[in-house]
């Protein structure tokens, strides 16, 4: 047992404080910090900067241009990149469609599109939720019917992340209407400016234009576009699910955001004191950090697993459940600590608001962050079919 | 004990119930919160001819009700609907700081909605302390900052606290008066506030000081309570609906146990908020009212949250939108913990007036 | 709406007092402040100075002897008899089989034992629960088998509370095996000085005795000690169950309860200061309080309905779930509060323990109390079982 | 960064679990509990042949461990099987006191079994207080009280703290020693203890301080950590089998979606906990060691108390009878709370020590 990082990780760390405080933007952390929305070319500005690099793909095997990193100094990278407030990279292409095409595409589309997530060339977006069906991803009802050299596709899907930026999406689409719920699905890849495509912007509820609906009326793909075989798409969406399931617990934004709960809580006055020598105030942050604290062995113990070669299974759906639980503990406490001023509204989809937005305590939109955060434990398997997973497992005697 | 609404109450609740569901549903309220002024003259105008806002003046104002259970009905219904119109604010904290100073014909223009008032008392570094004014007040003239001032910019009249030498007093200044400046700006839960500056501008002494205020601020806290407390009905009843509707594995997802089981606890703590109104304006005359209305605020802070918080996620993605009627009374839900003193604040009061 | 008493009502309560600073036995009360296990003797005692006042059957009719009291009278006579530390009034007789018999009893049934409940001839326990059945009391398997002018019982009772000092039993059992479920069950009132009959004590996991368990082996019981019909037992049942809901939420216990946390914190060291100063504690003891205050005005709230003739459902299960949180919470303070003295063991049922247990801050066995009213929330239906009445009641549109 | 145990700690692990699991059942307990002395002679010699006491020391004291990990290895198995034998105040906290005194011979005859201690530091009015000492040494004679004394009967020597002018020492007092009286009972979950006093009583100075008490107290606190992290599985292990046998409507009740989110966040809970006993042992030599012991006994507290509560509440009436496993082990947990410090008083100590 040894809980701290070895020589060669602590040179890691150093390097990667050093890169971050050599070449990430300082208006971009300035942004991140201040949860101000990111424009497409921050993003595209930012990806450029770490493949330049060689660390945009922290994932990927050196042979597709990866950096091929360790679990532990992919972890050592979240930690540092989220302290410096470095945007998080945006994961469609590089930590989900990348490895699904170098496990089960062909070398055609390895060779075509893996150049062209690292360059920048495409923006991905993925077309995997559909309205009402909720996480059960079996029952989706897009189609796509096989047409000559084609696949007509026509179906609606939604929550699509990031979709206004895309130029790509990858989809899961029902391709033999008559096999049973998780067969007859394939792993379609749609390039959006294909007449049919429609999307249409979701405003979350902190008025937010984050996510999206897609449109699929009589879209024309070809069929070099299908991954692996038809009818075999369910695979390679649940590879991708269970790969990359170490950072769930988003330890880093869980520690940059107690960082400025604490900063902030330093400045605020509560009856002429700072509000963090509030007895009541300073327990709830103690207990958040005392979770976090632990929750961030048990990720490092999850990352060491991973190391050795274990898939994380059930720890993975633990550290998600309780990952979203702290990172909106801390939310909570953000927007408790300004005070009356956690009350205005910025928003980027209300014109011109930003601007005028009092912020004496320099904290961001604090109030809007919380309610933008309850979708931590909604999307992507929310914290209730989490908990399914973690109970059948166990009871069946898995754990 | 009688825990029934006398009949006037009963109807004033029954009519302003039927009024908003007709009214002010999603869509309208919706155009509301898109406006430049974040409000409506027309429900104003209209709430003033139902009496809701003569429900919240004694009869010697010019009023008929103004008890703390007369204050609890309106605003239960308004939170009930996700009303927008700062009526706490501008028609009972600002009226009833008028009608203490007797300021009668004023009192009857809020009553009959022609006159729009705003508050002026919370500063930059004040959070929720009643008594931190820096803002001075010298041969009449005022000068200083005021924080996050509700309907600041849509009123005719605004209520200035400032410090006389040692004594807070509270002044009333014109809009457009000399020195003035208002900087607005939208809510997140809907309407607008404003940073307000003072730089010498003339007010008129109301011979109100912080004790006033003090009077004025439990009746707003009924209010927040009781606002609250509607919002998290229909909150309650939004989830309720949603879980007996939405279909999973061929079933309603409300029969799965642990959904079931959780909207079980929302129910039992909807019953405890509700007592918690009780309490607050039941015991608004108590010498103990200021402990009742820490404890009040305190509970419906923890139960708003929980309330708010479980009524998302039970329904997952679709509360996750705007476009959706609980994204908004959820925001209103948890933004009411953000006036009058969060629960952490009528925590420290409740253990301190309870200690006392 | 008016949250006060009125003039009759203050001086009911006046005369509760009065009569609880005059009749109370101080030996009694100082026992039920410590929690000490009350001997038999000592419930039959206050048991008789109630009955001697005519303040024992307080939810009975007049005509059986009873005091005929208001639901607000019985909440004042609650809430009073708590904060004198007056033992609670041993429900089986009075409140459970005396409205039983009076609605479905003979007039013979009615002249025999009535009386017997109030001068004390009888001390009866509940045959209700059975091992394995939980809370679902459909499933009960003792049978009682007609033959001639008796029945014979076989078969098992469990969780009997106080069965050890009862000489009657009053059960369920099913009288026809063929029966669905909830049919073919009867209500039978068992001499448990018969042959057949033996209890078992059950010692709780705090080294009480409270429960038993009951043997039935050829018991005979003469069929007029059958209630109302045969096969109709299920419906005298839920009679029962709910009759007599108000109280369920404990506010009188609680209220006490708080107010021995008070006192002990006020004493306790903590750091050089008073522990109840210290704002870790004070908040804990501080939300509980709201807490309970909010729920005892929900109390009154459903006595209110009660007296105004409506039969409260839904919310009885509501404030037994929070009852038994809010009192569950107040143990754990106690608990909490005599710090390293929590530890020390005080058992009637360990010899001679009692005497040697040192309690400076003079409260009382409180982590055995704590362990013991886990049972709150477990024993008279769980709180899974009511949260599932409530959901069922509230999501079928009943409320 | 390496979550291994060394091989000697895997073997370790792996006979003591064995030994308890063949050895410490529930009948053999529960005879153990109700014995006079309240512990195990045999089972004491048996732990000690094992190498378990040795483990708790260093090399250079004569054991063959001692290091955080060890300590948390064994206390984690002796939690596990819900050992009642005072190998913590004993061996553990009595022998790293006297090996911090240089009294070899006596650690040996400890590491061996054939020597039982007490340590008499607490005091009635102290509470959890390390430094509230108001026992008097004068002249080598000691006289005060001292509370809740593990293991005072049995023990052939006491290690008292007094104070001596100023300076808080530690005293050897001999088992019969004069003016010495040792009031035994019984403790809830297991065990007994005393209340000690002292009247001019002979102690032989160890010439250790408070200091050193308090480098002791840092290795109890990381051995409660895992006496009670290892009570917590076996409390989650026999809630996860229940759910699985008992059946309810034909099907085991773990089926049915309420207890199995409940149980799933028990098992989230489990992990936490682990983690905190990690923590708390590999940062023993950390410059911020008791921030982290705090921490760390602080989460044990909060996850005990929610660990014993749901799984007699899952269980359901057994778990409420003395017979069952369960009973004895969710005493452990919770009683774990009262020793070292409770979740409160090392939340509090946390945000001082994070705050310097």
């Amino acid at each position: 047992m040894d809980l701290s990082y070895s020589p060669d990780e602590q040179a890691f760390q150093t390097q990667v404080r050093q890169f971050l405080a050599d070449d990430l933007p300082q208006d971009i952390a300035e942004k991140v910090r201040l949860d101000t929305d990111l424009t497409k070319d921050d993003m595209e500005r930012w990806h450029a900067i770490l493949n330049n690099r060689g660390w945009l793909a922290q994932n990927w095997p050196q042979e597709y241009g990866g950096a091929e990193w360790s679990a532990v100094q992919r972890h050592i990278y979240d930690t540092e990149a989220a302290d410096a407030n470095a945007p998080r990279i945006v994961p469609f292409g590089l930590s989900m469609l990348g490895p699904v095409l170098q496990k089960f595409g062909s070398k055609d589309q390895q060779d075509h599109w893996l150049p062209r997530i690292l360059d920048g060339t495409d923006w991905w977006c993925q077309g995997y939720s559909e309205p009402g069906a909720g996480s059960d991803l079996a029952s989706l009802k897009t189609k796509a019917v096989r047409d000559g050299d084609h696949y007509i596709v026509n179906g609606q899907k939604t929550w699509t992340t990031l979709g206004q930026f895309a130029n790509m999406i990858f989809c899961l689409v029902r391709t033999d209407p008559d096999a049973k719920q998780q067969e007859g699905i394939s792993f379609l890849l749609i390039d959006m400016e294909t007449p049919g495509v429609e999307v249409r912007p979701i405003i979350l509820l902190d008025g937010t234009h984050e996510v999206n609906e897609v449109w699929f009326t009589d879209v024309k793909v070809p069929v070099e576009n299908l991954v692996g075989e038809e009818n075999k798409g369910w695979t390679y969406a649940k590879y991708l699910l269970t790969h990359e399931r170490t950072g769930l617990g988003g330890v880093g934004f869980s520690q940059a955001g107690l960082k400025a709960v604490k900063r902030i809580a330093k400045a605020a006055n509560h009856n002429g004191k700072p509000l963090i020598q509030n007895p009541h105030f300073a327990a709830r942050v103690a207990q958040v950090e005392i979770d976090l604290h632990a929750m961030a062995t048990t990720n490092l113990r999850i990352i060491s697993q991973a190391a050795a070669g274990e898939a994380p299974g059930l720890e993975a759906s633990m550290l998600k459940v309780k990952g979203s639980i702290i990172r909106q503990e801390i939310n909570d406490l953000a927007r408790r600590a300004v005070g009356p001023y956690a009350m205005p509204f910025a928003s980027e989809a209300v014109e011109g608001a930003n601007d005028r937005i009092p912020d004496p305590l320099d904290a961001g939109p604090v109030a809007g962050q919380y309610f933008n955060n309850r979708k931590l434990s909604i999307f992507g398997g929310s914290n209730e079919i989490q908990r399914g997973i973690i109970a059948k497992v166990t009871m069946s005697g898995g754990a | 004990m009688d825990f029934n609404l006398t009949e006037e109450r009963q109807m004033l609740q029954d009519t302003l119930r039927r009024y908003l569901r007709e009214q002010y549903g999603t869509a309208r309220r919706n155009d509301i919160l898109a406006s430049d002024t974040g409000f409506s003259a027309d429900i104003w105008a209209e709430l003033a001819d139902l009496g809701v806002l003569g429900a919240l003046f004694t009869e010697d104002m010019g009023g008929f009700g103004g008890a703390g259970f007369d204050i609890a009905v309106v605003f239960e219904e308004l939170g009930r609907a996700g009303v927008v119109e700062p009526i706490l604010d501008s028609a009972l904290l600002g009226g009833r700081l008028l009608a203490a100073a007797g300021k009668t014909d004023f009192v009857e223009q809020v009553i009959g909605g022609a006159l729009h008032l705003a508050v002026a008392h919370g500063e930059p570094d004040g959070r929720y302390d009643l008594d931190h004014v820096n803002t001075t007040a010298t041969d009449g003239k005022l000068t200083g900052r005021k924080a996050v001032v509700m309907n600041a910019e849509a009123a005719d009249h605004m209520i200035v606290s400032a410090k006389d030498g040692d004594t807070i007093a509270l002044y009333l200044v014109d809009k457009g008066a000399q020195g003035l400046d208002i900087q607005g700006y939208p809510l997140l839960a809907g309407g607008r506030a404003a940073e307000v500056t003072l730089d010498n501008t003339p007010g008129d002494p109301l011979g109100l000081t912080l004790e006033d205020y003090e009077a004025a601020n439990r009746l707003a806290l009924i209010a927040q309570c009781a606002e609250a407390l509607g919002a998290m009905e229909t909150a309650t009843a939004l989830t309720k609906d949603y879980l007996m509707t939405r279909k999973q594995f061929g079933r309603p997802i409300g029969t799965f146990q642990a959904l079931a089981h959780r909207m079980s606890d929302l129910l039992i703590e909807l019953e405890q908020a509700r007592s918690a109104v009780i309490n607050a304006a039941g015991y608004i005359e108590d010498k103990h009212a200021d402990m009742h209305l820490s404890a009040s605020k305190n509970l419906i802070g923890r139960i708003g949250r929980l309330v708010a918080e479980e009524a998302i996620q039970m329904h997952g993605g679709i509360a996750m939108t705007q476009e959706y009627e609980l994204a908004h009374i959820a925001k209103r839900i948890v933004m009411a913990d953000h006036r009058f003193g969060d629960t952490d604040y009528h925590l420290e009061r409740f253990i301190a007036l309870s200690a006392a």
